[in-house]
């Protein structure tokens, strides 16, 4: 049964206003799409989950569609700050921004819990930090076995997780290679799946190959294909990081003016990913292409 | 046609797949009931397998719940952490199939040992993943093969805990049970025969079990295997090495 | 740096008497030839860690390797019981087996702990049922977030473990397709890792599709190249199980003299695994050879 | 040949990694030093990303812990799950590489907040993976530019612990610390100056300190970066992205 639907309906049907939604990946496969689409229909008040928070993570609070921030790291990765979410927490400019803040594995973990239905994850991080004070959820757990004591992090389930893939089948399969940050986890622990990809692609791909799907279908509730809608980000052996984007963001962000001009421009005054895609132009989009480096192919062997 | 009692019995549990959609499944009768029913009852059926295999396309009958064919033409396949963490325990399995050795009338299930656990008159294989299939899974099916042995007053070892006092409501333990003489499913918590297999009797029911067996007010008859059922049934396993 | 080596001089330098050893394989990728290996070198009082003790547990406790047994599910697939082991336990025929029981998760629970270095692993198994009663180690853990409580299994940090898989570097990156078992976690668990391999392939071939790789060279102490050396049971896409000989152990492990004789001709008798394999002979390897099903190749990018 | 102090600071820490195997790294300083390394002191040196990438080999500089370049003709990819139970916390990694935007005599580390944490002066990215790191890797080297604002008596926020009282001992805080003015270790737990670079003097190191920094009775100078280290480092990082 075909889930493929477009991105303005996957988030329309499936991302409401107050949700909790993760939007993972890990500098890679980081859906901008999905930010742009849930900033243009308005949302509001959700809580964003996301081990780092970046420029999308920028984009859809400055937009005013985040009301809390639950993350591991903050910023634009190898350029600095995202000015947006700074103003919000270090002035209240234009409003607080409400934040729960963890350690990349403590966020794993939370992930982690909440898709293997676990009261809690135990971890060794936050001991003699200041993190458990800071955040009351991070607490001490004793061993049931000795005297050794590690830390609990509570579980994490999201109402929606978005997850971007090089490829995917109709009824949601989702192969990715590559850097896999924790969006298994992330979608398990989910109450709804949107899976974004590059390509939708025959079942018969996706069979060939059932170790490579990272996500099963049976757990996914839309396909949306969105190809480029991770730019700026990086999607392995489709397109490579488009760091001058990165770099422009830190002026834009740090002048509200600028960032507001960029959101007119880049997102509400487009119909969707493919205006944006095309806006960027092909001269662009030809200088992110990787040369080729296939996998050696596996057989799977027919037994029949 | 004619038909086994064993038929009846995978036939039985097939129809009970109906609106189901992941099942997590053995090999034998229950792997037969499930590609029966995706074949009858329920075409989107997927089948989950505790070797990691999801969604399985077997070309064969498949020997073992990791026979290589359950992988080959798979929609996934998952390291036995994610199985039983994100699917199993994450309440991602809409119903599982259990076997016993030994059952109660609350649906715990023994297969670890007959006699005492320090020196077992038999050794069972033990839990397996069914210790956790039987907490887990939103649903439970028991398919066993029914006698005085096997459906006892009091289980040598409980595996896979039923309906017992104090367990949490969901998936309170299993839902169905269906064996060669019949069809049972829990009213308070009570396995309750609801539906005898055409040919069986109640004094056989009795005589195969190991109390004094409750029945439905409503006990109804299995409708028999329809010759479109065993074609398929057949089909599936032509040598005949489960259905005996 | 090549750590190829012969599965002789794997077993002679890696296992020692009294060691606790994990060949993990779930019905794929069992090592027989490094079993044999071990019952050839004469080993004695292994901890024998195996989630599904079978065939080749079965052989090492009747050739008295094994002191001690860690799983949770004991029987010969498909067919019935292990016999030798059935005696040891129920009959302390021809003397006792000490058994550590668990249930699968509990089993892929402890060496999760063991490789993460935690004091203990949660689980929602166990409760209502006699497992704890029989294993203390299976002890209750109440959540630190209101009143759930669910149950903890202690670390396995086996001295080695064994893992087959289907082609390795030769520094030790081994990949893996199809069933994956627990092997990746009894790896990083253990303190030495055997890998055995179908093929040693070149170093390209893995670093051209480095997702494939379940076990990193990183951790891993010697790589040995054996061909079929975990028939009977299979691996995916190079030969499917062998079930005539599933089907015969059972005659044979029920009459101690039939086994005895069998581990003569087939382990005491031959020098390697090289000798099995050709004592098999030709037209049973040959019936065991799947046709081809190849996987579809990703693109990974060249990013040069 | 001419070289600047972060050059020095780079070449200091690629020396300290001769004998080491697993390696933690970031981007940037840490980058440069792991890549010299393994063309100098230690050619099998493996390099170990946040992002999963496991043996890396990349093509060119990377310019995140994620490049595409970091994945393609690696050894292996791993999940974040798998990194941070099996590799880190696992303790399979020898030794990882820190910044800091506060250390203290003892070597614990903010990167989360300069000023009050509810309304911070500045918010900083925060942990990541740093907090596991610092207590987690076998032992953890800081590269870190030193300034009577980075090197503070007093932490604003402790995101990753270093020497504290009552610690394990086992990875108990940084091993190294390496700035563009000299080379610190810890004794009894106490950051002190084991190496100056050539040209720094003591004076500048105490104006970069918040406290009266120890110093070691037998205080050494940094060898200067060899024309080799100097030739190999500037192809690395060619324009200077890092290098300044």
């Amino acid at each position: 049964m075909s889930k493929v639907v477009s991105m303005s309906e996957a988030v329309g049907r499936l991302v409401a206003d107050g949700d909790t939604v993760a939007i993972e990946g890990f500098t890679h496969l980081i859906c901008h799409a999905a930010g742009h689409e849930i900033i243009r229909r308005g949302r509001r008040n959700l809580t964003l989950c996301r081990l780092t928070p970046d420029v999308v993570a920028d984009q859809m609070v400055a937009a005013g569609v985040v009301a809390r921030l639950v993350f591991s790291w903050l910023g634009n990765p190898g350029v600095g700050s995202l000015h947006a979410i700074r103003r919000r927490i270090e002035s209240a400019d234009p409003e607080p921004l409400e934040i729960e803040e963890y350690s990349h594995f403590g966020m794993v973990g939370r992930y982690t819990a909440g898709a293997a239905r676990l009261p809690f994850f135990p971890l060794r991080s936050y001991a003699h930090s200041d993190l458990p004070a800071a955040n009351p959820r991070i607490v001490p757990i004793a061993s049931p076995y000795g005297d050794d004591t590690v830390y609990a992090v509570p579980p994490l389930n999201p109402d929606v997780a978005i997850v971007h893939t090089q490829r995917a089948g109709a009824d949601g399969d989702a192969q990715v290679w590559g850097l896999l940050g924790c969006q298994k986890e992330a979608a398990f622990a989910a109450r709804r799946v949107i899976v974004v990809c590059e390509e939708v692609v025959p079942e018969a791909v996706i069979r060939s190959d059932p170790n490579r799907t990272l996500i099963p279908g049976t757990i996914v509730d839309a396909v949306v294909e969105a190809p480029g809608g991770c730019h700026p980000s990086f999607v392995q052996g489709y397109y490579d990081r488009d760091n001058r984007f990165y770099l422009d963001w830190d002026a834009i962000s740090r002048d509200p003016a600028l960032l507001e001009a960029w959101l007119d421009e880049w997102v509400y005054g487009l119909a969707d990913h493919a205006e944006y895609r095309a806006r960027l132009g092909a001269d662009r989009w030809a200088a992110l292409a990787p040369g080729e480096a296939w996998s050696q192919p596996v057989n799977y062997g027919s037994y029949g | 046609m004619n038909w086994t009692s064993n038929e009846m019995m995978v036939v039985a549990a097939a129809r009970r797949l109906a609106g189901e959609r992941v099942c997590f499944v053995g090999i034998g009768p229950p792997n037969l009931a499930c590609s029966l029913a995706q074949r009858t009852v329920e075409p989107n059926l997927e089948l989950v397998y505790e070797s990691g295999a999801v969604g399985a396309r077997p070309a064969r009958l498949p020997i073992s719940i990791g026979d290589p064919c359950l992988v080959s033409g798979a929609r996934a396949v998952t390291s036995q952490f994610d199985l039983f963490s994100f699917y199993l325990q994450g309440g991602r399995v809409d119903v599982a199939f259990l076997g016993a050795a030994q059952i109660d009338r609350r649906g715990s299930i023994n297969t670890t040992v007959i006699g005492p656990y320090e020196r077992p008159k038999v050794r069972l294989p033990g839990s397996g993943g069914a210790c956790e299939i039987a907490l887990d899974a939103a649903k439970v099916f028991v398919i066993v093969p029914q006698s005085a042995r096997s459906f006892v007053s009091r289980l040598d070892f409980v595996t896979s805990p039923g309906h017992v006092p104090g367990r949490a409501a969901a998936g309170g333990g299993p839902d169905t049970v269906v064996t060669q003489l019949g069809v049972y499913r829990f009213v308070d918590g009570e396995m309750t025969l609801v539906s005898l297999h055409p040919g069986a009797t109640l004094e056989q029911v009795r005589a195969g079990c190991g109390w004094e067996p409750a029945v439905a007010d409503d006990l109804a008859e299995t409708p028999p295997p329809t010759d479109e059922e065993l074609t398929i049934l057949r089909a599936l396993d032509p040598d005949r090495v489960y259905l005996g």
